[in-house]
């Protein structure tokens, strides 16, 4: 193995300092999708007639249309059509003016939707019946029932899939490269453009992202501990 | 005073109440009677609309109430006047035993938080769980659950509590002292519906026993007619599988 | 299915012939890209055939690999040749050998949206938005050095790895103000997608494409020079580059 | 937008070429993934020492790291290993078996943990019914565990095996031309990628509303009387 | 016969079982009482080994066993001429009622299908559920599961059967059911230790009474004595709280 550590360093240097950006291009769509994929899953598990049908159907197919057919049709439809739109609407803003970064946002969240808010259902599924009614019967409405008692209770449930959804999503944000958007493992391959030394890029960029994903595991089990506290010294 | 007037339900094609009427008067402690299936949980249920009856009426007071026509409003009114305890004790598993107590009070009744702590804890406090209001549910035993339902329920101060089977989860030894306790809450003179086995207990604390088979009342009365002298033949069927004095010959 | 097409033109009668992983990619067109029936193609293919021929000591099995992964394979001691229009610089020398004969020159160009008259060369580019992309050839490396000399006028420098039409888009609504790009690459994309580009100003970068080696090979470098000279010198490369390229994009010794 | 869809029509085929390839990377790395998961999850439970903290190890680095770079390791590192221990030189073997591999161990890290808590779900109950009435261990496992575990963890499995259908192209990386693969080699060769991306879009959305219905049935098949 | 000499369980720090010994004679119907958290569940596991006892013997007709060292063979052994009978049923959830009476025939005592299924629909018979045979657990009420779970120990032929509060989770109606099935069964002279509360069926069915408290037996003897005369004052105190004639003042 021809591995030249200096390469690496020089590698994790570059990288280290787009952290942000990943973290940025990870958190915000998980956040997004917290909300939106949760208000989804609410939808389906309350059943909301026709809605949660349609529901249904558009999460299996958004779950089949892979990430890049999204990204990239997105990017063209906006880098075509945006300006057109704008001018229509007499807007001063231009295609150019917008920073790729919310494009990636954008199309992260929705592509990490569908196992966000499947998630979610399983976990609400998962809290039983008997707590809505006590809801109900010590006089709670149906939404003061759900984020007082359900919520909270889904929540704890939720997070080692949460957990996993985060760093899923974390890894997959490299693809917004595709996009100009330049994140851990793009920058890490910088050096490389001009050594050839992509083995050490790769190998810095793993480290990285193997420190990440370790710390959201961390989060992930302290949250565990914290929303669980219930569940604590449990005797029966 | 609490009346059910031709309180009807169907699940799917299977009609569990078949026109139910009682009546209540204020202060009384009902004992529900039946065979599994004959639709006493699911009476209790839509008392609390917890389960949405199609016909019939019910009137708390002065408040009658439609269920045909009952809007989302009057049904939060009728849940403010009744209060449940679960069979299972269906407990916030995320909230402590004080949390339990107050949440009803702070969320539903808009009482300051403060003010709702200490009428919780007078709640515990006759449960005998004073020391165990930090606890979560999962840190309490069942009979400790169980009461813990039970204050949640009265310092709602509603007019009427409905148990469901509120000992049947319990070990034997605790069935007593929880009996006890609703002895205890019936002689300050809340209104109750109880559902129980427990012929003991209704004999000794019941102002009236109503026995229900196939969604219908089918004879009520005081408990000693009713358990010494039952007049229906179904209700006399009942009792001897039910008495403690079972015969087990087969 | 890979390694058939090696087999078919190679020296394959010597039973001694010392066997040589060839790392190729297989987007890149005309180079090394998949025809219609999924059969690997395009110059460099045609011209490791031909060079293969030449060398009965050695059977060349080429596999394809995407291009950061041919480095890899290097480094990893599993690939000993690369050939993916690799250009040299001083750092690459230092940890991979590269041959010592050129086989195709690459002229790099600014290259803009078609209607667009405000760029004429590179130096116009400065304070602009110019699109790159990590893990090719020279581009970016040499835009990286511009910014090194002009650090008063710097280029804005863009990464990113979008499909042509997403490029071509892009330059358009003016995300990117401008490219660098092969003359001929920007002809086949004009060919595919109307005349849309333009390239400007005389070249950005004039340089040659290489192969790769790992250090330490100096006698298998040795022996394909040698066959590359040999099939400069009788015409093969040049005909090669005609009939896959379009024209003779072969570098000329001085 | 008349040549779009004919473009679309003419690449798919091509595309569909692909089908084969990545069904056969989805399958094997699943079934795999299922029975080494298994493995991990056991040793996990019983907390065997030493290789639970490997398996720990394992498992974090699996989800922490770049596929690729996972690849790089199954493809260089593997055959170091294997050299050294055993003296076969594996490194020319079809790089598909590199492929295989690398998805293979993927998805045990991320299967363990679903059937971890799977088999952690069935109760204890079950396991001692088993018991006594004379099963031993093993067929207590197989005959009442195994599939109670397999309709709880089903749901997410049936997910992650619709998502890896369209996560197979480490092996367009190394030559394997899978349903990506091949978008991609039209891409290079014609410059439109769009058009292929929608081909794959199609064969992906077909594969998700298809293993939906079937993993309803399953599921409905697995209730054992339950119902939903 | 089974004897048990000096067993003696710990969870972590905290004994459960304090050296029990008690002896049921071959066709005995033994009935074990006490408060919660005596050990009875834990006693009745140790003897399916179901739990490992750290001490004492365990002696079935003439084998004799060491928990301290017993073999794994010798635990297959002892677990087939012991069948356990669950409070929640425990049936297997994945498999029909059939092939839950079946399943120990087959896998463990190697019985062809063909035979197994015969003595299965034989046992199913005995608990009256002939027509449930293709059920599964979760169409099944309480009771009959429960009657599944008496099926699927009697079907094994084995020389003690273990129950564990067989009826504490079924409802009242069914509880008489149940327990005149066990009865049937005992007259069939199959030995049975059975843990419950049900004073009456005790009384009615068993030869001999075992009193637990705190992980000892406290006090054993006939039905009649231990429950007219006990002569311990703890055994005494519990029945007070635990017998039908209780009283519910404060
Ligand atoms: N949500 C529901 N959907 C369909 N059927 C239901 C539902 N809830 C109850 N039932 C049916 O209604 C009937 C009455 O049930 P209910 O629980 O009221 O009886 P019960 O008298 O409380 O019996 P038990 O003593 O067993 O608690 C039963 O046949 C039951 O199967
Ligand atoms: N697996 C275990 N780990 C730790 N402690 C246990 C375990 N099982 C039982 N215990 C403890 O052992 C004691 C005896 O429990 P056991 O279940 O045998 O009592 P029991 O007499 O059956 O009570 P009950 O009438 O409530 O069923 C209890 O204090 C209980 O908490
Ligand atoms: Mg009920
Ligand atoms: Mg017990």
């Amino acid at each position: 193995m021809n591995i030249h550590p200096g390469e690496i360093y020089k590698s994790f240097l570059y990288a280290a300092r787009f952290i942000p950006v990943t973290l940025y291009i990870t958190l915000v769509p998980l956040l997004l999708c917290i909300v939106v994929g949760g208000i989804i899953a609410v939808l389906r598990v309350y059943r909301i007639p026709v809605l949660s049908s349609i529901l249904d159907f558009l999460i299996s197919i958004l779950k089949g249309i892979p990430a890049v057919l999204f990204l990239v049709a997105t990017s063209l439809l906006f880098a075509t059509r945006f300006d057109n739109l704008a001018k229509l609407l007499h807007l001063g803003i231009r295609a150019r003016d917008v920073d790729a970064v919310y494009l990636a946002i954008f199309v992260l969240t929705v592509t990490s939707i569908p196992s966000l808010s499947e998630s979610f259902r399983g976990a609400l599924l998962s809290v039983p019946r008997g707590q809505y009614e006590a809801g109900y019967s010590v006089g709670m409405t149906k939404v003061q029932t759900f984020f007082r008692v359900i919520l909270p209770q889904a929540f704890f449930v939720i997070l080692p899939s949460l957990t996993n959804n985060t760093i899923g999503l974390l890894k997959g944000s490299s693809l917004v490269y595709m996009i100009g958007v330049t994140d851990i493992l793009n920058s890490a391959l910088k050096p490389a453009n001009a050594t050839y030394a992509f083995l050490e890029s790769y190998i810095a960029a793993a480290i990285i992202y193997w420190i990440l994903c370790a710390g959201i595991e961390l989060i992930g089990k302290g949250l565990e501990v914290y929303f669980g506290k219930y569940k604590r010294g449990a005797t029966l | 005073m609490i009346e059910l007037r031709n309180i009807q339900k169907t699940f799917g094609r299977n009609q569990v109440l078949r026109g139910v009427n009682f009546r209540v008067e204020h202060g009384d402690v009902v004992v529900v009677l039946g065979p599994s299936g004959s639709g006493k949980t699911t009476l209790l249920r839509c008392i609390n609309f917890l389960e949405k009856a199609e016909e019939g009426f019910l009137r708390i007071n002065n408040q009658e109430i439609n269920f045909k026509t009952a809007s989302r409003k009057q049904i939060l009114d009728i849940r403010k006047q009744t209060a449940f305890v679960f069979q299972n004790y269906n407990l916030f598993q995320n909230k402590t035993a004080l949390e339990n107590v107050t949440e009803g009070l702070i969320i539903a009744r808009k009482i300051p938080k403060k003010e709702a702590e200490e009428r919780a804890r007078e709640a515990l406090k006759k449960v005998g769980l004073t020391d165990r209001e930090a606890y979560y549910p999962q840190q309490l035993s069942g009979g400790q659950q169980q009461r813990v339902g039970i204050a949640r329920a009265i310092v709602l101060n509603p007019e009427v509590i409905l148990f469901d089977e509120p000992t049947s989860a319990l070990d034997p030894e605790l069935v007593g002292e929880t009996l006890k306790l609703i002895r205890k809450i019936a002689a300050e003179g809340i209104t109750m519906i109880v559902v129980t086995h427990e012929i003991a207990f209704a004999s000794d604390v019941a102002n009236k026993v109503v026995f229900m088979d196939g969604g219908m009342v089918v004879e009520e009365g005081r408990p000693q007619e009713i358990f010494t002298n039952p007049k229906e033949e179904r209700t006399r069927q009942f009792l001897r599988r039910i008495l403690p004095e079972n015969d087990y010959s087969i | 299915g890979k390694k058939e097409q090696a087999e078919e033109t190679s020296s394959g009668n010597n039973p001694d012939a010392k066997t040589i992983v060839v790392g190729t990619g297989s987007s890149y067109e005309p180079y090394c890209y998949l025809d219609e029936n999924g059969k690997l193609t395009g110059y460099e293919i045609a011209v490791l055939n031909a060079v293969d021929e030449l060398l009965p000591q050695y059977k060349f099995d080429i596999q394809i690999f995407e291009f950061k992964n041919i480095a890899v394979g290097i480094d990893a001691g599993q690939i000993d040749l690369g050939a993916h229009q690799f250009e040299e610089n001083d750092e690459r020398k230092e940890k991979y050998l590269f041959s010592e004969e050129a086989y195709t020159t690459y002229d790099n160009y600014v290259t803009v949206a078609i209607d667009r008259n405000d760029i004429n060369g590179i130096d116009d580019l400065a304070g602009k938005k110019v699109k790159a992309s990590t893990g090719g050839n020279n581009v970016a490396y040499n835009l990286e050095k511009y910014n090194e000399k002009h650090p008063d006028a710097p280029l804005d420098i863009i990464y990113s790895s979008e499909t042509t039409e997403q490029l071509i888009s892009n330059l358009e609504n003016g995300t990117y103000d401008g490219t660098v790009l092969l003359d001929r690459n920007v002809e086949r994309y004009n060919e595919q997608y109307g005349k849309r580009l333009k390239i400007v100003g005389k070249p950005f970068t004039n340089s040659n494409t290489y192969y790769l080696y790992p250090k330490g090979a100096a006698e298998l470098q040795k022996a394909v020079d040698g066959a590359l000279r040999k099939l400069k010198k009788d015409g093969t490369l040049a005909e090669l580059s005609i009939k896959y390229i379009g024209k003779d994009y072969t570098p000329k010794d001085e | 937008m008349g040549p779009f869809f004919s473009r679309v029509f003419e690449y798919f085929p091509i595309v569909l070429r692909g089908f084969p390839v990545t069904v056969r990377i989805v399958l094997t790395a699943t079934l795999a993934g299922l029975i080494l998961g298994t493995v991990l999850a056991f040793i996990r439970i019983y907390k065997i020492p030493v290789f639970n903290q490997a398996v720990l190890l394992y498992i974090s680095f699996v989800r922490g790291t770049p596929q690729l770079v996972q690849l790089f390791i199954v493809l260089y590192g593997l055959p170091l290993l294997v050299v050294k221990t055993t003296g076969i030189n594996i490194s020319r073997w079809d790089k598909m078996f590199f492929v295989l591999v690398t998805y293979c161990l993927n998805e045990a890290a991320f299967f363990s943990e679903s059937i971890r808590a799977a088999i952690q779900a069935v109760p204890r109950g079950q396991t001692e019914a088993g018991y006594s009435v004379g099963l031993n261990g093993r067929q207590t496992f197989f005959r009442i565990v195994m599939p109670q575990a397999a309709r709880i963890a089903l749901p997410g499995l049936g997910t992650s095996f619709i998502y890896l259908f369209q996560g197979t192209s480490l092996a367009y990386l190394i030559g394997i031309f899978d349903i990506m693969g091949q978008v991609n080699a039209i891409g290079a060769r014609t410059q439109h990628y769009i058009e292929g991306y929608v081909c794959a879009g199609i064969i992906f959305v077909t594969i998700s509303v298809i293993l939906e219905k079937v993993l309803y049935r399953v599921n409905q098949k697995l209730a054992y009387g339950g119902g939903k």
